[in-house]
């Protein structure tokens, strides 16, 4: 069991590893040989799912032992870990497949495909890690893998700092996410998640609100979560499906789960802030999305308002539920990622949707399947989204109710901003000669459109969907059924995203290239592009703040520890050389006064005078 | 008269065989320098004295090791006091005066003076120094030191055609002069004292006719009463006519101008044996007569220590001129070494470890200055007192072994490993700690600090070719190369590297010399 | 009656040896400054004297001739050093003597 | 003498050797003198290697012991005896690894009087080797003298802008640290009475007789303050930056890499176990002072432009790490920061390495005037970019365990946990300025500046003779991180036995919040009543006051 | 003495207070070192000094020194007597041995190591050749050095050739 556990790690890695070393120049074997480890990867992952007769599977050895402390080197499989190896590797594969097409002609591929394969390798290690730890370490190695696919295409500027902004937020949100895990380990005294879930068990007392936002820090800032959320945005400079499968599908999930593995370690008020902090994203991410030119930044701030809603799920204390969305979420974000993908793809990288209008003829099979990926994440009824979607509305409905507003807000916005990207992007004209002339790509791209797309309609029947993947789910699922008040639930709902669609059509039927709500509501329009200025504030720190700072203790660095404490002595030195030197004017007479001095200072000595 | 018989008797010659020998080596060469006709050099005054005196400390080393007299015996009834010690500092004369001389010879050759007389007065000089390590009775000491003096003021003078040499000259006899006296004056209260202890208000401490002079009945005297007044002004004022010796604030005046004025070798001379002699002095009186007053001596050593520290290696900061340069570090190693005789005082008797470390230091000491003094002798400047660093630009990569004699001993004066001088140190520094030293120590590792400025200058210049600048340029047309005559493969070349070479290896692994005497 | 008593030599001795002093600080003459000096180991021979006298003991009057014998050479090397000097700068003032300066 | 005993000696005797023979000027030619600088590296680096695998790392104390006993002083108990044990094996294997690279790049360097310089490098590398593997405490200082002092001269030969004042500077700075720590251990020498001058000798001696509180403090002081200045802690830290931006490259490499762990070896090796109720006296000071290297000069390597520079004030920011594991006075801490130094010196050298490599092609160390070198030199970039990424302390380089040891062991003692927070925001620091590097170098498009320089100079990507060096180093640091036990295990044995006394120490001023059995806690009551017995009992003489 | 510009009359001066100074050993008892003061300085090294003193034929001191000089030089000089007799105060002058001659023994002129004092030059001699032997021949060579000291810094600096 272990040996395919550690196949399934190390498998990405030694092709990540041999692409470095000898594919650099031939993209393509790297691309196919990327392709094939992620396929393999899917094989591994369903025989481990599959073959664990539904029992929680650990293995550990060794890593590092200093004095007491040891670190185990270890897997924890169990329902949620299968869970999100299935999604992981499936939607992983699918990606692979499309990126065949979708970087065909790039001229770094195998950089590119090197990238995918460490991303592999370390969201694998995440899932199946079983220490806060270990989990630490594949944290970083996720990081540093988007890291280096934000960098992608280094030449531009945009993806520099791009790449660097989302490091160092990650890394902000890391800091938080290291002291706890410190902490959490002279606290308890292990960091294994077994062992701390028992010892919480035997003992609530020991957990603390402090510890566990402290490890929350890790998902707020892996999940792009407020205030650190700038970063998710200015990802999008990656290429596109790194952004359906990094920046959509797994990696920003990658919070979620880690709540999830540590969900005993919060207190209920720390579950009521998160809880909260999810449901505002919600909302806010909506209006940001509202008014987003670009197609991936639509799509971007639609993943952080789900990544809301998730979290907030788990802060009602539905964990299972806040899972269930991220499955679901998965396919369908990663749905339309690849959709936009394809667009852009066929549009030569044009990405402002009001440049586009009027694919849906050229390119039908991209325009059906984000159709229905539209449909699944407004909700409407009987897809996917709905029922991950409405279990959460519901559950706030009976348990938060402050929190059920700001969702159902944020449902309503979702729907209007996603059918208002449908309709720019496929009703209409085209705005554009690159939109007039785009056509339906090859089979590389649409093949896997189409699979998602199937599976963002029918993943929400999770009862059909086989036991070993959904097992975590259950539990939650049938609390949420046995809650009151479903059908005024279901009206909700429905009203919710026919209210979206009818808001979308009446404003978005008919555009030219300037958004109609610019026209109409300008300062409501400005308000939301400037996305509650985060971006400045944050640039503002930096340039204002930071750097000043910085220099400013340089300055003073300079002017007190090597001016004054290092050049200060050497100049006394040198004075007092000097002094000595000037004692030397060759006259015997001022010599002999030293004599004088010299013998009246020692009788004065043995006189006593210096009080002796 | 048969009371005066005793005296007689116990005047037995042949305890100071080696000073007698090297006198009457001295009146050989002169004799010589009188009736030689022929111009082979085989036989040229300088040779022979070398010859002599390599042959000399042979004998007195074998001398040494045979007999390795352990026990301090006292002769010439109460003149001398003759001991191991007294041994190991006539070995260390003779083998500076044997460099002297090699150092001299080559130097004479140079500036065509007249050689007989140099290494006469350099053999007198040395007899002097070593009776004067020896003497336990302050006539005999007085005496002594005034010939050493007496032959150190012609030498300092020797180069007679230049103003400078019979400038230092004149201004080292007129110092000299001046602190004899005041020796003298701290001898004068001691012996009236001593004279009749209870007319001065002093305990009388029966020692029916002891010698008021010798060192043994003043150091009774002082113990049985070390605060009484005119005991303590004589001390102070001898201490002050050996600082004058061995250069040591406030009296540490004159040496620059004097090092400056003389000629290379009686610069070595005068760096390492004068000094070393007052240091042998000073380590006498304070372990022997002075004993007593050791608490009342204490914060005067340290004091004088820590000023000479400093002033020295401050003052050394600012020299362009090399010669005062290393004449102001001499002053500072005085400090160096004055920090050892305290130790010395502090644990006086129980053991000789801090003795031994003076020894050590002061015979690495030698190593190094005579292989700096013989390297600066090679350079043919048009005024041979005004060495500039820029004279030594590129020396290393002119002349190899020059330039690595140069820097073993500038390395190893400034203590830096793997030479010698930085073996000389750490004694000095565990000494100084096992004394409970700490100011002066804290002292000390500043002024080790400071020093490394000016000596690393030095180095730099020597190794580090700079970027020729025009300035230098227009100086390369007019100036003569200081390095154009330098020495084929001789008895000096050899000496040289030998110097060189034993304070590199004895830097690295001190064998023998690693355990005290 | 009072008469002379040897602190009187001391004294005397004493100020000898301080005058001397005082003419090496002020005399600029070199050749005063080497009689100055001359003065000063009068003095200590005065003093030398009268302590042997009073503790009647010989010693200090041997050493006497000691130091009598150390004036006389220093005189000597120095006069010849201040003629050899003198040929060269044609003085024998301190002011004129300080070519080795810093 | 078996086989390892002669690696051993060799590593320090062949570098001597070979550059005693290339000082003495034997064999005229360059090609000979670099071949035979080929083995003087070589020999170190295989030495190293064959030594680090062979250690017995089941067993604390020392192993391939080498004693000689009349060479050395013996009116200071001074004896030459060398040997491995778990803290210095690893560091000794890193010293060749480094020196090899340093080497390699100084024969490919092509500096004019090549011979001058391969030899003083020579010397510096046994001096390095010397430092790690000798047992007696005075000549590991000899040994780094012997290593230091080359330094002032390379740099006054072959320094960059200003050498002369730098190289004069640098001298007289880091002689004072020297003879500071000089004193220390002199102090160390004279205060404790033990027949030989090494760890063992004088630590059975301080079982025996204990030594005042007072003087440890004062002796650790000492040490702490000779020590800091030649590590760089932080107000004495002002040379470094200085220093390695005017000296050549393999001399900063084997000087920042290797050299500047002189220091802190002998903190944690020596001070530290010896010393404990001292380097406690000292450990709350320490960690401000520590707290300044990470924090203040962090933000001072935020604001540099020039590259060499930047990578100067990010190693002595790092080096603020290993003194908080020192000053946090456990186990824990001074085993993650002597791996951290192990890793550190690798990662340092290799930045100093490539900052050379970049300078090569771009003509300049001004990181605004390059830019979008990525295209142009991909391998290049790809080093760059680990090495960044590994001194920023990324998971899977050496760097990240011992940062992280670090940081767990900052979190042990309540009253550290203020340390904690402050010394995390290092991370975010130093992910600033590496990643901010790494942009303005090697993304975005190339600058003007740039282009001028490439007009008459083609930017070309690394040849193999380059790639060879870092690429030793790269899989080093790589080893370290995947495999940490590999270095750990040997470095737990040697230093859970060298801090029980430290450690119970520092159980006795604070209850452990944690439950976890450390070693020294199951026993902790009689330690404790012995601990408590060598303050009170009378009949126990310190020997600091004879 | 010390007092005057011109050095001839300070010679005279010195000369005085040397014959003085001899007056003051008779009054002393110490008829031979008296008969050598006179001998030594007033007949030799006087009759040096003046000898040079006409040889270089130096005139008076420039009027061109500086007070200040003079002053400090002469208050450090005072204070030095001063310190002198204080110390001669403190240690108990003038109590009743210091302050009165004991007549000289005759007799045994040794006791022990120490001479004892007499007016016999036959004591002196004795004394000087017996126990003061060495410092006697070091005192020769003294002299010898001294000779060839002058000597050397007299004699003609040796043309070129003579030189081996």
């Amino acid at each position: 069991m272990e040996t395919v556990a550690f196949s399934i790690l190390l498998l990405p890695l030694l092709s990540a590893l041999i692409t470095l070393l000898f594919l650099r120049k031939s993209g393509n074997i790297a691309a196919l040989l990327s392709v094939a480890t992620s396929g393999g990867i899917l094989v591994f992952a369903l025989y481990l799912i599959f073959n664990g007769e539904n029992e929680v599977y650990t293995w550990q050895t060794t890593w590092m032992k200093m004095s007491g402390w040891e670190l185990s080197f270890g897997f924890l499989i169990d329902a949620p870990a299968r869970l999100l190896l299935f999604v992981v590797s499936f939607v992983g594969f699918l990606i692979h497949v499309f990126s065949l097409g979708y970087m065909a002609d790039d001229d770094a591929k195998a950089r590119y495909f090197g990238g995918l394969s460490i991303f592999m390798f370390s969201m694998i290690g995440i899932t199946l890690a079983d220490n806060l730890i270990m989990i630490f370490v594949f944290w970083e190695l996720v990081g540093f893998s988007s890291y280096l696919l934000i960098a992608h295409y280094l030449t531009t500027d945009e993806a520099a700092q791009a790449s660097k902004k989302a490091f160092i937020v990650n890394r902000v949100g890391d800091f938080g996410f290291l002291i706890g895990i410190v902490l959490t380990y002279w606290a308890f005294g292990t960091v294994n998640l077994l062992e701390l879930a028992d010892l919480v068990d035997f003992d609530p007392s020991l957990v603390t609100t402090f510890l566990g936002l402290a490890l929350a820090c890790g998902f707020i800032g892996k999940s792009a979560q407020f205030p650190l959320h700038v970063w998710l945005p200015d990802a999008m400079a990656g290429p596109t499906p790194v952004s359906a499968l990094i920046h959509a599908a797994t990696m920003v999930a990658a919070g979620i789960y880690l709540l999830l593995r540590i969900d005993f370690m919060f207190t209920p008020q720390s579950l009521s802030l998160l809880a909260i902090l999810g449901a505002s994203m919600g909302l806010y991410a909506g209006f940001c999305a509202l008014v987003q030119r670009d197609i991936k930044k639509i799509l971007a701030y639609s993943t952080l308002s789900q990544l809301g809603y998730m979290a907030a799920a788990f802060g009602l204390g539905m964990p299972g539920i806040a899972l269930f969305h991220l499955m679901t979420h998965a396919f369908f974000k990663a749905l339309m990622f690849l959709g936009s993908g394809s667009v852009i793809h066929a549009c030569h990288h044009e990405q402002d949707i009001f440049k586009y209008g009027g694919l849906r003829k050229k390119m039908p099979i991209t325009a059906i399947t984000f159709l229905v990926g539209v449909l699944a994440i407004s909700g409407v009824n009987f897809l996917s989204g709905y029922f991950s979607k409405d279990a959460i509305l519901l559950s706030a409905y009976n348990l938060n109710m402050p929190v059920f507003i700001l969702l159902y807000a944020g449902a309503i916005l979702t729907a209007i901003y996603m059918f208002r990207l449908y309709f720019i992007t496929f009703e209409g004209q085209a705005r554009s000669e690159k939109a007039s002339q785009a056509h339906e790509n090859g089979s590389l791209m649409t093949g896997p459109l189409i699979l998602l797309a199937f599976l963002s309609i029918f993943a929400g029947y999770h009862s059909f969907l086989p036991l070993a993947i959904v097992e975590s789910l259950i539990p939650d699922i049938e609390r949420v059924a046995a809650m009151p008040n479903h059908l005024w639930m279901i009206v909700l709902g429905t009203f919710a995203w026919v209210a979206g669609v009818i808001t979308a059509k009446s404003f978005y039927g008919r555009v030219g290239d300037v958004d109609p709500l610019a026209q109409k509501l300008p300062t409501f329009y400005a308000l939301c592009r400037s996305k509650l200025f985060f971006d400045q504030i944050y640039s503002f720190y930096i340039k204002q703040i930071q750097d000043p700072a910085a220099r400013f203790i340089e300055v003073m660095e300079l002017l007190f520890i090597s001016g004054l404490m290092v050049r200060g002595s050497a100049g006394v030195t040198a004075l007092f050389a000097l002094l000595g030197k000037n004692c030397y004017i060759g006259k015997i007479h001022a010599y002999a006064f030293w004599f004088v001095g010299g013998t009246i200072g020692f009788l004065a000595y043995a006189l006593g005078i210096f009080g002796n | 008269m048969e009371t005066y018989l005793n005296f007689s008797n116990a005047n037995i010659w042949s305890e100071i065989w080696p000073e007698l020998a090297l006198a009457l080596g001295a009146l050989l060469i002169l004799g010589i320098d009188l009736f030689r006709k022929s111009n082979n050099p085989l036989i040229s005054t300088g040779s022979l004295a070398i010859f002599f005196q390599a042959g000399l400390l042979i004998f007195h080393l074998f001398d040494y090791l045979a007999w390795h007299h352990t026990f301090d015996r006292v002769t010439f009834s109460g003149m001398l006091k003759q001991g191991i010690q007294g041994d190991v500092m006539r070995t260390f004369f003779l083998l500076s005066s044997l460099l002297v001389s090699v150092l001299g010879r080559q130097y004479l050759k140079g500036k065509n003076l007249r050689s007989g007389e140099f290494h006469h007065l350099t053999m007198l000089a040395t007899a002097g120094l070593m009776l004067l390590v020896q003497s336990n009775h302050f006539i005999m000491l007085f005496v002594a030191l005034e010939t050493v003096a007496v032959c150190f003021y012609t030498l300092v003078a020797y180069n007679r055609d230049s103003a400078k040499s019979l400038e230092a000259g004149i201004k080292y006899l007129i110092f000299g002069a001046l602190s004899s006296s005041l020796l003298l004056f701290g001898i004068v209260l001691l012996y009236g004292v001593a004279g009749n202890p209870e007319a001065w208000g002093a305990s009388y401490v029966g020692f029916e006719g002891q010698d008021p002079l010798g060192f043994q009945y003043l150091g009774n005297l002082l113990e049985a009463n070390p605060d009484h007044l005119l005991l303590r002004a004589g001390v102070v004022l001898i201490i002050a006519g050996i600082a004058f010796k061995i250069g040591a604030a406030p009296f540490q005046i004159w040496v620059p101008d004097v090092y400056h004025g003389s000629p290379m070798p009686i610069t070595a001379f005068l760096a390492v044996s004068s000094k070393a002699a007052g240091f042998f002095v000073l380590l006498n009186l304070v372990n022997g007569p002075f004993l007593g007053m050791a608490e009342f001596l204490m914060p005067l050593l340290g004091f004088v220590a820590t000023f000479t520290i400093f002033f020295g290696n401050l003052a050394a900061c600012a020299q362009k001129n090399i010669k005062r340069m290393l004449g102001l570090s001499g002053v500072a190693h005085a400090g160096y070494l004055l920090v050892a005789v305290m130790a010395s005082m502090h644990f006086a008797g129980d053991s000789d470890r801090a003795i031994w470390v003076l020894f050590f230091y002061l015979f690495i000491y030698l190593l190094a200055s005579f292989a700096v003094f013989g390297v600066m002798g090679v350079a043919r400047l048009e005024d041979d007192t005004e060495h500039e660093f820029s004279n030594y630009e590129d020396l290393a990569k002119k002349h190899p072994w020059l330039g690595f004699v140069l820097i073993a001993g500038i390395g190893s004066l400034a203590g830096i490993p793997p030479f010698a001088g930085f073996v000389a140190k750490l004694l000095l520094i565990s000494v100084a700690y096992e004394a409970k030293l700490y100011f002066s120590l804290a002292a000390m590792v500043i002024g080790v600090v400071i020093s490394i400025f000016y000596y690393f200058g030095w180095m730099r210049e020597i190794t580090f070719h700079p970027k020729p600048s025009f300035s230098d340029e227009e100086n390369e047309e007019e100036k003569m190369d200081p390095w154009s005559s330098v020495p084929r493969m001789g008895v000096f070349k050899f000496s040289m590297l030998a110097l060189a070479i034993s304070s590199l290896v004895l830097g690295i692994w001190q064998g023998p010399f690693g355990d005290a005497f | 009656m009072e008469t002379v008593s040897p602190q009187h030599f001391l004294v005397l001795a004493f100020l000898l040896f301080a005058v001397g002093f005082l003419g090496v600080v002020i005399r600029r003459n070199l050749l005063l400054v080497l009689m100055s000096l001359e003065l000063m180991l009068n003095g200590v021979n005065v003093a030398l004297v009268s302590f042997s006298r009073t503790s009647l003991n010989l010693d200090g009057s041997l050493f006497v001739f000691f130091i009598m014998t150390v004036a006389a050479t220093e005189v000597a090397v120095g006069l010849a050093l201040l003629v050899a000097l003198y040929k060269k700068r044609q003085s024998v003032f301190s002011e004129d003597i300080s070519l080795l300066k810093n | 003498m078996n086989l390892d005993q002669i690696l051993l000696l060799g590593s320090i005797i062949v570098p001597a050797f070979a550059s005693i023979l290339l000082f003495a000027g034997i064999g005229g030619s360059d090609s000979f003198a670099k071949k035979l600088a080929y083995i003087g590296f070589g020999f170190p680096f295989i030495a190293g290697i064959v030594l680090f695998l062979h250690f017995d790392e089941t067993k604390s104390g020392y192993c391939f012991e080498i004693f000689h006993p009349r060479m050395g002083l013996q009116e200071l108990k001074i004896t030459f005896h060398l040997g491995l044990n778990g803290v210095s094996s690893p560091l000794f294997a890193m010293a060749g690894v480094v020196g090899l690279a340093a080497g390699l790049t100084a024969i490919r360097s092509g500096a004019e009087r090549v011979r001058l310089y391969l030899a003083l490098l020579l010397t510096m590398q046994s001096g390095l080797m010397g430092l790690f593997a000798s047992v007696d405490l005075f000549f590991y200082y000899l040994f780094h003298e012997f290593a230091l002092i080359p330094t002032f001269i390379m740099i006054g030969l072959w320094g960059g802008r200003d050498r002369r004042s730098v190289a004069l500077e640098i001298t007289i700075y880091l002689t004072l640290g020297a003879l500071l720590s000089l004193g220390g251990l002199v102090a160390l020498n004279v205060m404790v009475d033990a027949e030989k001058f090494d760890f063992p000798a004088l630590s059975e001696a301080l079982a025996s007789t204990a030594m005042l509180e007072s003087t440890q403090s004062k002796i650790f002081g000492l040490l702490l303050l000779g020590f800091g200045i030649l590590v760089a802690l932080f107000p004495f830290h002002t040379w470094a930056a200085k220093g390695y931006e005017a000296a050549p490259t393999s001399v900063s490499m084997l000087h920042a890499g290797v050299l500047k762990k002189f220091g802190l070896y002998g903190l944690i090796q020596i001070a530290a176990p010896l010393l404990p109720e001292g380097a406690l006296a000292w450990s709350p000071l320490l960690l401000w002072l520590a707290l300044g290297n990470v924090l203040i000069v962090g933000f001072v390597t935020i604001a540099q432009t020039n590259l060499k520079s930047m990578v100067g004030y990010g190693s002595v920011m790092h080096m603020g790490y290993c003194f908080l594991g020192l000053a946090v006075c456990s186990s824990l801490g001074a085993g993650s920061a002597v791996m951290l130094m192990v890793a550190h010196g690798l990662s340092v050298a290799l930045m100093f390495l490539l900052t050379n490599y970049i300078q090569k092609r771009s003509g300049t160390f001004e990181m605004n005037e390059m830019g979008g070198l990525a295209t142009k030199t991909p391998i290049l970039a790809c080093f760059f970019v680990a090495a960044s990424l590994a001194t920023i302390g990324l998971p899977g380089f050496g760097n990240f365990w011992g940062e992280f040891g670090v940081f767990l062991s900052l979190g042990e003692n309540p009253d550290h946990r203020l340390f904690l927070g402050l010394a995390a925001l290092g991370i975010i620091i130093s992910a600033v300025f590496g990643l901010r590097a790494v942009a303005k170098i090697f993304f975005g498009t190339s600058s003007e500046e740039l282009n001028e320089y490439e007009k008459d100079k083609p930017i070309l990507d690394l040849k193999p003779s380059e790639i060879i060096p870092a690429g030793i180093i790269l899989s080093a640091l790589l080893f370290l991180g995947l495999w940490p036990r590999g270095v750990s295990d040997r470095i737990d044995h040697e230093i859970s036995t060298r801090y029980e006394k430290i450690d119970l120490a520092a159980l006795s001023q604070f209850t452990p919040a944690c439950c976890l059995p450390s070693p020294s806690d199951v026993d902790l009551d009689n330690n404790q009543s012995s601990l408590d017995s060598l303050e009170k009992s009378p009949e126990i003489q310190p020997i600091s006051d004879h | 003495m010390i007092a005057s510009r011109h050095p001839v009359p300070a010679a005279l001066f010195m000369i005085i207070s040397l014959v003085s100074v001899a007056a003051l050993f008779v009054l002393l008892e110490a008829f031979f070192l008296a008969v050598l003061q006179v001998l030594v300085y007033a007949g030799a090294v006087m009759v040096l000094f003046l000898f040079i003193i006409m040889l270089l034929d130096v005139g008076p001191e420039g009027g061109k020194v500086s007070r200040i000089k003079v002053l400090s030089g002469l208050a450090g000089c005072l204070s030095f007597g001063i310190l002198v007799v204080l110390l001669l105060q403190f240690s108990g002058i003038g109590n009743a041995e210091v302050g009165s001659w004991q007549p000289i023994q005759t007799g045994e002129p040794v006791n022990g190591d120490s001479l004892l004092f007499s007016t016999s030059l036959k004591n002196f001699g004795y004394g000087l050749f017996t126990k003061y032997m060495l410092p006697i021949q070091v005192a020769g060579f003294l002299l010898l050095a001294a000779m060839v000291g002058v000597i050397v810094l007299s004699k003609k600096s040796l043309s070129t050739g003579e030189a081996e």
